[in-house]
């Protein structure tokens, strides 16, 4: 019997059984068997997703809503794993899942030499599982146990080359820094408990205005505060740290350390946008409080503008594209912000397509340049790989928001959104993506620029690398770069640049035709029907109701964004960008002195990583020593514990002189004793 | 009165022999101190009608347990210090917590109401002497203590013996036994030899 | 008038009596070589002895109340009898290693013995002071023993001095409770001491027979002899004066405090508690810095007297047997720690430094395990037979009034723990060095004893009921 | 058809008496002793297979909802009740309820593994190591069944006896100092312990738990009793400031003998604050509650900080035992101040919370210790910077490290979540605060466990004595591997273990909303 | 007229000087034997007095009894000493003090 359950159990499961097949019996299926064991599955998925999108958005199926497994029950409450799946989560698992299935044809080409192959194929159908159940989730116990797992898969991932010192300092900094997003994710599920007294979607949800209107929480005595707004800034605390919001971003850029295909999947098109779906699928609550929302707002658009400014002036292609899908990130919590829930997701469909495009092109680059990824060392070389060249530009265009690419519409609707939004900040937000969107012309065609036009600013050295040091690192290229890493000379390769073999090619070839048309054929009824009515609650008046009156369909809007300022804004980064990338490279140097001062602040991410580094790292560990010494080992021990037992052997040293040996002591002694006796008495008689 | 006056007499010298038993620096004065202490003490006892403790004090004590000490005091021949150093360092110390002890002792015994009591008649005394009063009691009622006393005084014999005696080599002493049971063969011995002529020379 | 029951009643002590005599008679005319018929035939008195104290025959008391046959007296004497039983097994390898194998110590011994069978059944001052007197000459006498030893004579002369203080202290403390109450009899004296209004002179009494009391026990302060008699004495010895006399000295003071002196009991319980402490602090804290073995047995027998004293304070019956309990596990623990001390000993080792025991549990891990059991036991931990003596004499104070006391006493035994697990460190964690402890010319039976006796303490601690049923069925404790 | 059995006595008096056997064969025949042990070890994880099953969950729930309220300690199964000290009352009263029988599993299960770890890590005195370590398994048992406090308290204290031996003998180079502290500060504790017990007795002329539940106190016999009782938890747990002993302890404690302390014997702190603090001194128990909240607080935090710095990989675990321990009184009392606030649900999620916590803690630290012994066998050193790169040559060691490790971290799946869960779900309801300062752990604990592996376990291969490493044998890997499915299974599945303590703790929350001033 | 206060007090001096005697005395142990038998003396008459006064033989028959006493303990201490004496060649009781602490 086939039903909607099991179809969904499937499309969990499968990718979990490539894992555990790829994971435990790794060394015997071999490397083919890996990945065709996770592909398969991963595709089965993919496939299941698609179906499920398509019952869904054709009525077909109804919400579906079902728990399958009890995970722990006390008393009243009880942790289930259970489904909830409506168009939402349905648009959620077909970019999951397309993604995933694209990223793992790919790291076939990308890890072909990698020793942890099959490890590497394990993790990512590991993480598809996870962020499938992430998403599928219909109870909030659920949906943190896949927040906490995409996190632990993150951490391995970013961590793949073990042996890379900066790779295993980036996993750790990812890993603590989602923490202490989690710390308040996990408050804000605390809080939900506590005002609902259910941790299940459909019962929260229902009773959310009831419940929460009106509703404050202590936390520090004497200062109610609305329960609405404290669970939604709590939540939003673990979205920041998943969907790296400003202050909590630090780690995204740093997890670029890990291979590219984890790049493109987890950091850049799915996992960090678990924030963001979260916040969507939280609307009803998010809803009650225009205070959270406002903190949303404020967050997002200070995302949206700074991190991408930082953008400009990174040099290294994956870092560029990293500070980008921050940049982009910020665009769709600032929609999460104003209420335009659908926009964010819609954003985040089409972010999803076109960064993996960038991301894996990035990859291709990397791989072409034997792992150089400073582009400082690149250019000319849209000649030697056309498919990456032009996918790299179908890329580019989409994420500036060219009319017409799917990047255009979704982020122009949000751009109206804002503007059309009268919350608290939304002033401000509305400033920073304007002036985003110039900055994200600018770096996205520095990046084409440097990377495939103009002159090649790498030589090409034939001379043998000396073979038997290449088979000393046989291991794999990955390794063997770990190995090489920081004492091979940039800009010298051994063998001139070349187009990537078909498992490359061929995704970006797939990721470039979403890139270009999703947007315009789903515009209209994600934005503007009711595609996702009833999974996301906008209040009356919400901006996207605002747009919608003047929604003429995707044509109209076409036309009307040639007239709008963003695209004003974009061409006029795009010209900046040509001008200087392309002919006259020497502003740039001059612009980066004029301009020092503002330059050292964007090359050192505005001292935001020193300084946590300085605070936290270094001071916690100071904290740390100061307790351990000062507390522990000092007051406790030393002080109390060694210092009573010190006491009592001083003690005991005189005692033990009281004993002299002499007779005429002891005698003493003993009318001592008697005099005390008769003194207690007579005291006692009197 | 007069009894009083005896009283007062014999318990200053008590108390003044007391004293010279613990300060006097030659042992053997301290001891002969202690003798005067004890007489002094047997008198102020038959004073109060204890001829018999009074009589046993002298020749128990001052006749057999002091002449032990004197005898032990010369056997040791202890070296006579010339100075009693840190004597009169502790005498303070000493003194203090004596009186101290005094007063509390007094003060608790409540000596103000004792001394309104005098000393009754003892109606026992009539019917015969101190000591037969103190025989009847001794064998009758104090039977048992009486045994163990005996055995205490077995143990001070055994314990004294088993401390000191020992056989020391090279010491001549007598053996009563071999001394009855010697015969005559071992003392005497007749030798015979050859008698001996007359030196024929002129004689004194 | 005196009559056959009379001396029926006092079966046991007659042929005690009687039999050291004999002994003593008999060990003239033995050769040294034969010393051992000496040593058998005087346990063989000690087991008739105790045969006859269980017995029932005869009267509650005897010559006109002067001697009490109850039964306290019953379970203090079989133990005072046991105990010696065990301190003659574990002396005799040691004397005879050292030319000490002379008649004169089992009939010395005897005679304490039978000092203490005398003090425990006493029920007149002058018995008290009669029984204390046999016992304490006797003892003055085994610790110098040795006559060669100078350690042996200063203890002697020490231990001498101070008892004679003591017991002209606790005379001078009877005087006075017969000047107040007219009799030596300590049932006129309770009497007098329940209802006497006029208690001044009573109560000056008290003063000097608790401190008579507490020299016998050896509490603080009057202390000062414990340390250095038990040191100087030779082990043999000290493994008698250190086991047997501390039933003893509970019976005097059961019969003393309670029999006498109940009347009184606010008062005196103020004292014991006060000694109590002290007792507790000055031993367990002057144990620590002992690095002789006996010497720090001797503080911890001052300790252990501290929580005794606990049961005292108590005054009423479950205190009491709460502490003749611990006597009797404090006596026969401390006989088998002692045993262990003149097991490993030889002539011219002593196996007196706790130094002198590293690396036994390598050496000798059958003796080392005893003498861990012993020190556990000591320091009172679970399952062991100390434990449960603590456990008794700290809930006697356990109630409301006294609660401080026991807290102190837990505080103390905190503290204490450190010395004995000082012991079992240097036997297992410490390597052996230089010369090799192993046991000295011990003999079949005493180790046999020995290790009987020790692992009595594992068993004792899981089946303690019967022995503290013994103990509360004495004070008249029914459930 | 086992249910009239004594399984309990057996299941004390089987490992206690079976370590005469081990003993016999001795230390020349250590083979022979391993083998012993191992058998004995095993026939008592065996029996205590068979008391669950002889466990009856339909009893215990039928008791808990039931209309007739059976009291506190009525509805323990398997009883066993033999009068031992006929004067005192004082009884040999054996009982499992749910709580227990999780304890007593852990119990058993853990030794077997330490036996088997004990195979190759020791190598003197094997019989007497064997011995001591089943003699301890008996006593810790023991103390899980017993329902007479003093009986209780004689098992509780008697443990000390075997792992004072176990760390001394077998320990490292400051052993003795560890010991004697380990020794000491124990025994410092539970004397207090005894004399509340005593005064109880007191008042009630018994030892029986359940009476002791019932009996009537005044709120100033209640506070003082609550913090005798304090004491004596407080150290065992260990909670901050008197944790000092548990770092030294860990740290010169043999392999097997971490394992033990960490797994089992922690948890005795945190089964007497439920037997004893709880149903015993209720009201002085809420209205301490705070200072009890405050120290499982700063456990949690400042202990976490502590963890952070630390050079020696054991001493690091045992700081983070010490903070994950925080969770178990912090889940305990939290409970009891919402019970008194009406909040049952609540209550009973966190000490639900706090058994979770407890019986996964004794896995995550246990698996912790055992893999530093792994490494301590090979490198004898514990210091975290003899290490790095071990995931080079130790691939298998690494993976089930890591597993481990972010077990200690409490992530989702793994049992190391569940409790800490539960338990600051619970702690938000009593005060959003306490929940948030709990929560740190989520951080803090991440911090230096991560740490820990990132310096240890990855990186480049640091050294030499690190490159010659070779991966686990197969009793490592036995043992190792075993904890981890432990670990997975009551991460995934915990399901079981709360129906087991369901009703016991339903019991309790009713009982300790009763207030008992007299 | 003599009281029995007389006595008493008598008793208490002397037994303050024998305690005294014991403390100060830090050269000979006989003198320390010596203030022993003041004690001892001083508890006899306190004895004596309260057997006159209560006209009760036992008190006198305890002196009886702390007489025969004393003289064994007089020996047996006598004996020590004679011991101790042989061993160290001094009764100096300062320099008794090989064992302490």
């Amino acid at each position: 019997m086939i039903t909607p359950k099991l179809i969904l159990l499937v499309i969990a499961l499968a990718p979990l059984v490539g894992a555990i097949v790829a994971g435990l019996f790794g060394r015997r299926v071999g490397r083919a068997g890996a990945h065709t064991v996770t592909i398969a599955g991963v595709a089965v998925s993919f496939v299941l997703s698609c179906y499920a999108l398509y019952q869904l958005s054709t009525g077909g199926w109804g919400v579906f809503n079902e728990n399958l497994y009890t995970w722990f029950e006390v008393g009243k409450l009880s942790a289930h794993v259970g489904f909830l799946v409506d168009r939402l989560t349905a648009v959620m698992m077909v970019v999951v899942t397309s993604v995933s299935l694209l990223v793992h044809v790919y790291t076939i080409g990308y890890m072909r030499d990698d020793p942890g192959y099959q490890r590497f194929f394990s993790y990512i159908s590991l993480f598809t599982f996870s962020m499938l159940m992430l998403v599928m989730s219909n109870n909030f116990m659920q949906l943190f146990f896949g927040w906490e797992a995409v996190g632990l898969v993150s951490y391995l991932l970013i961590g793949f080359w073990f042996k890379r010192p900066s790779a295993i300092f980036a996993n750790m900094k990812a890993f603590l820094v989602n923490r202490v997003g989690d710390f308040g994710f996990l408050l804000g599920i605390a809080a939900v408990l506590f005002c609902f007294g259910s941790l299940d979607y459909a019962t929260v949800f229902a009773s959310a205005d009831a419940t929460l209107t009106g509703r404050t929480l202590e936390i520090i005595a004497g200062h109610p505060w609305q329960a609405a707004t404290v669970i939604g800034v709590l939540l939003f605390i673990g979205a920041m740290g998943k969907s790296a919001q400003v202050p909590l971003h630090v780690w995204l850029p740093d997890s670029m350390e890990g291979p590219t295909p984890i790049s493109a999947l987890i950091h850049a098109a799915t996992m960090v946008t678990a924030g963001i779906f979260m916040v969507a699928r939280m609307s009803p609550l998010y809803e009650l409080s225009e205070t959270a929302l406002s903190f949303v707002l404020v967050i997002g658009a200070t995302t949206a503008l700074f991190t991408g400014l930082i953008g400009i002036v990174q040099n290294d292609i994956k870092r560029v594209v990293a500070y980008s899908t921050l940049s982009q990130l910020g665009y769709m919590t600032v929609a999460l912000g104003v209420s335009a829930y659908s926009a964010a997701i819609f954003h985040l469909m089409t972010h999803a397509f076109f960064k993996a495009l960038l991301f894996l092109g990035a990859g291709s680059v990397i791989i072409a340049m034997h792992h150089e990824q400073d582009m400082r060392y690149m250019g000319g070389l849209k000649k030697y790989m056309p498919i990456t060249f032009i996918t790299g530009w179908i890329g580019t265009l989409a994420l500036t928001g060219f009319p017409g690419f799917s990047g255009f519409f979704s982020k122009d609707a949000i751009i109206e959104a804002v503007h059309e939004s009268h919350r608290f900040g939304s002033g401000y937000a509305y400033f920073c993506v304007l002036i985003g969107v110039f900055v994200t012309a600018l770096y996205s065609f520095r990046l084409i620029y440097l990377t495939y036009h103009g002159k090649e600013r790498f030589v090409v050295e034939h001379k043998a690398h000396g073979h038997g040091h290449h088979d000393a690192h046989a291991d794999a290229h990955g390794e063997d770069d770990a190995d090489d890493h920081g004492h091979h000379e940039p800009g010298h390769l051994e063998h001139a640049p070349h187009e990537s073999p078909w498992v490359v090619t061929l995704p970006l070839i797939l990721l470039a035709i979403p890139s270009v048309v999703i947007g315009w054929l789903t515009i209209g009824p994600m934005l503007f029907g009711d595609f996702f009515a009833g999974a996301i609650v906008v209040k009356e008046g919400g901006p996207l109701a605002e747009l919608a009156h003047e929604w003429h369909g995707p044509g109209a809007m076409l036309l009307h964004g040639l007239m709008g300022l963003p695209f004003w804004f974009a061409v006029a980064g795009f010209a900046v960008a040509t001008y200087v990338y392309l002919f006259n490279q020497a502003i740039a140097d001059r612009a980066a002195k004029l301009f020092a001062p503002i330059y050292r602040l964007l090359q050192n991410k505005y001292g935001i990583d020193d300084l946590y580094f300085a605070i936290f790292a270094r001071g916690g560990l100071k904290l740390g020593r100061g307790l351990w010494r000062g507390g522990d080992v000092a007051v406790i021990d030393d002080g109390i514990v060694n210092g009573s037992a010190a006491l009592v052997q001083r003690i005991a040293a005189t005692v033990r002189r009281v004993q002299s040996g002499y007779l005429y002591h002891y005698a003493f002694a003993m009318i001592l004793g008697l005099i005390v006796l008769l003194g207690g008495l007579w005291m006692a008689a009197r | 009165m007069t009894q009083q006056i005896l009283f007062y007499a014999f318990a200053a010298v008590l108390v003044a022999s007391a004293l010279a038993v613990i300060t006097v620096k030659n042992s053997v004065h301290a001891a002969l101190c202690l003798v005067l202490t004890f007489f002094t003490a047997a008198s102020i006892w038959i004073l109060a009608e204890a001829e018999f403790l009074g009589l046993a004090l002298i020749v128990v004590y001052v006749g057999a347990v002091m002449v032990l000490f004197l005898f032990v005091v010369m056997m040791l021949d202890i070296k006579e210090e010339a100075v009693r150093e840190g004597f009169i360092r502790f005498l303070p110390v000493g003194v203090v917590v004596a009186v101290v002890m005094l007063a509390e002792m007094l003060s608790l015994i409540g000596v103000r109401a004792l001394q309104a009591v005098p000393l009754p008649e003892n109606p026992a005394l009539a019917a015969g002497s101190n000591t037969s009063w103190l025989g009847k009691a001794l064998f009758t009622q104090f039977l048992l203590p009486f045994e163990v006393a005996a055995l205490i005084l077995t143990v001070a014999l055994i314990a004294a013996v088993t401390l000191t005696l020992r056989k020391r080599g090279g010491v001549r002493s007598q053996k009563p036994g071999q001394q009855v049971l010697v015969q005559r063969d071992e003392r005497l011995r007749v030798v015979k030899m050859a008698s001996e002529a007359p030196s024929t020379g002129e004689s004194p | 008038m005196i009559s056959l029951t009379d001396i029926l009643t006092l079966l046991p002590e007659s042929f005690l009596t009687l039999a050291i005599c004999a002994l003593l008679l008999i060990d003239l005319f033995l050769k040294p070589a034969q010393r051992s018929v000496t040593h058998y035939l005087a346990i063989i008195v000690l087991a008739v002895t105790g045969w006859l104290v269980l017995q029932h025959f005869g009267e509650p008391t005897a010559f006109g109340g002067m001697f009490v046959r109850d039964g306290i007296a019953a379970v203090l004497k079989v133990f005072v009898l046991l105990t010696t039983a065990l301190v003659f097994v574990y002396a005799r390898p040691y004397l005879r290693d050292r030319s000490l194998f002379v008649g004169e110590y089992y009939v010395l011994c005897l005679f304490a013995v039978l000092g203490m069978m005398l003090l425990v059944s006493a029920g007149n001052l002058v018995m008290i002071y009669l029984g204390l007197e046999l016992l304490a000459l006797s003892s003055y006498a085994l610790v110098a023993l040795n006559r060669d030893s100078p350690l042996s004579s200063e203890a002697a002369m020490k231990y001498f001095v101070l008892g004679a203080l003591a017991s002209g202290m606790l005379l001078y403390g009877m005087s006075m409770i017969y000047g107040a109450a007219g009799s030596l009899d300590l049932n006129t004296i309770h009497a007098v001491a329940a209802t006497s209004t006029q208690r001044g002179l009573l109560l000056f009494g008290v003063v000097f027979v608790v401190v008579g009391i507490a020299f016998k026990f050896g509490a603080a302060p009057f202390h000062m002899w414990l340390p250095d008699v038990y040191q100087g004495a030779p082990t043999a010895v000290t493994v008698f004066i250190g086991s047997a006399p501390k039933l003893a000295a509970f019976g005097m003071a059961y019969r003393l405090l309670e029999s006498g002196l109940d009347g009184l009991g606010g008062y005196w319980q103020l004292m014991l508690a006060l000694l109590a402490v002290l007792s507790l602090a000055i031993g367990n804290i002057a144990a620590i810095m002992q690095s002789n073995l006996k010497r720090m047995l001797a503080y911890s027998t001052i300790s252990h007297v501290g929580f005794l004293f606990l049961g005292l304070v108590n005054g009423q019956p479950e205190g009491y047997a709460a502490a003749m309990f611990y006597a009797i596990s404090y006596a026969l623990t401390a006989a088998a720690a002692f045993g262990i001390i003149l097991l490993l000993s030889r002539a011219g080792f002593e196996a007196e430094e706790i130094s002198d025991y590293k690396g036994l549990g390598q050496r000798a891990p059958w003796y080392a395990f005893l003498m861990a059991l012993i020190m556990f036991s000591l320091a009172g931990v679970p399952p062991l037979f100390g434990f449960f003596g603590k456990l008794l004499v700290l809930k006697a104070v356990a109630v409301p009034g006294t609660l401080w006391l026991a807290v102190v006493g837990a505080v103390f035994a905190i503290i204490g723990i450190y010395y004995y697990l000082r012991v079992v460190k240097v036997m297992y964690f410490d390597e052996p060095d230089g010369e090799a402890v192993i046991a000295g010319p011990a003999d079949a039976p005493m180790r046999a004893v020995l290790s009987v006796n020790a692992l009595a303490l594992l068993v004792l601690g899981l089946t303690w009921g019967p022995l503290y049923g013994w103990c509360a069925q004495a004070f008249g404790i029914v459930r | 058809m086992f249910a009239n059995w004594p399984l309990l006595s057996l299941l004390i008096w089987l490992p206690i008496l079976g370590a005469i056997p081990v003993l016999l064969a001795g230390d020349k025949r250590a083979d022979l002793a391993r083998r012993i042990a191992l058998a004995v070890a095993a026939a008592t994880f065996l029996v205590s297979l068979v008391m669950l099953s002889a466990f009856n969950h339909g009893i215990a729930d039928a008791a808990a909802r039931g209309a007739a309220d059976p009291g506190l300690f009525k509805n323990m199964q398997l009883q066993e009740n033999l009068l031992w000290i006929e004067t005192l009352s004082v009884r040999y009263h054996l009982g499992v309820d749910g709580i227990s029988v999780a304890l007593v599993l852990l119990t058993t299960f853990t030794s077997v593994l330490v036996v088997i770890l004990g195979w190759g890590s020791v190598e003197k005195k094997v019989a007497q190591y064997m011995a001591a370590m089943l003699v301890l398994e008996g006593l810790m048992i023991g103390v899980f069944c017993a329902l007479d406090a003093l009986l209780f308290y004689v098992f509780f204290e008697g443990m000390l006896i075997p792992m004072f031996i176990l760390i001394g003998v077998w320990g490292g180079a400051r052993r003795v100092y560890a010991t004697l502290k380990f020794f000491i500060y124990t025994f410092f504790g539970s004397i207090f312990m005894l004399i509340g017990l005593l005064y109880l007795y007191f008042k009630t002329g018994t030892f029986e738990l359940a009476e002791l539940a019932k009996v009537g106190l005044s709120a100033k016999e209640q506070a003082w009793l609550f913090f005798a009782f304090l004491i004596a938890f407080a150290v065992k747990v260990p909670m901050w400031p008197v944790h000092t002993w548990l770092p030294d302890a860990h740290v010169e404690a043999p392999t097997g003998g971490s394992v033990v302390l960490a797994a089992i014997m922690l948890k005795i702190g945190g089964y007497g604050f439920i037997r004893f603090s709880l149903p015993i001194v209720p009201d002085a128990s809420m209205e301490y509650a705070w200072l009890v909240i405050a120290m499982s607080l700063i456990a949690v935090v400042y202990v976490g900080y502590v963890a952070l710095v630390q050079e020696d990989m054991k001493k690091l675990i045992a700081y983070s035992s010490i903070a994950h321990m925080g969770f178990v009184t912090l889940g305990v009392f939290i409970s009891l101040a919402l019970a008194r606030s009406g909040n049952a649900s609540g209550a009973a999620v966190g000490i639900q919370g706090a058994m979770v916590q407890m019986i996964s803690h004794g896995f995550i630290s246990g698996a912790m210790f055992a893999s530093v012994g792994v490494l301590y066998d090979r490198m004898h050193t514990r210091m975290i910077r003899d290490y790095g790169g071990v995931v080079n040559t130790m691939p298998r060691f690494a993976t089930l490290f890591v597993l481990f490790a972010m077990a200690n971290c409490g992530l989702p799946g793994t049992s190391g979540f569940v409790g800490e869960f539960w338990v600051i779900l619970a702690a938000f309801q009593h005060n959003p605060l306490v929940g948030a300062l709990a929560a740190f752990t989520l951080i803090i604990g991440a911090a230096y466990t991560l740490w820990l592996v990132k310096r240890v376990i990855f990186g480049e291969v640091a050294n030499e004595q690190v490159a010659a490493l070779e991966d686990m044998n197969g009793r490592e890997t036995l043992v190792l591997a075993t904890l981890a499915v432990a670990v997975l299974l009551l991460g995934l599945w915990p399901q079981p273990l709360g129906n087991l303590m369901d009703a016991p703790i339903a019991e309790l929350v009713k009982h300790i909303v009763i207030s008992k001033g007299a | 007229m003599i009281s029995l206060a007389h006595f008493i007090v008598l008793g208490t001096i002397l037994f303050c000087i024998s305690v005294a005697g014991i403390f100060i005395n830090r050269k000979n142990v006989i003198v320390l034997l010596m203030a022993i038998e003041l004690m001892l003396l001083a508890v006899n008459m306190n004895f004596v007095a309260f057997s006159r006064y209560l006209g009760d033989p036992s008190g006198q028959v305890f002196v009886f009894f702390i007489l025969t006493v004393a003289a064994a303990e007089s020996a047996i201490g006598l004996a020590i000493l004679v011991v101790l004496f042989r061993n160290r060649s001094t009764i100096n009781v300062a320099e008794i003090d090989s064992m302490k602490g």
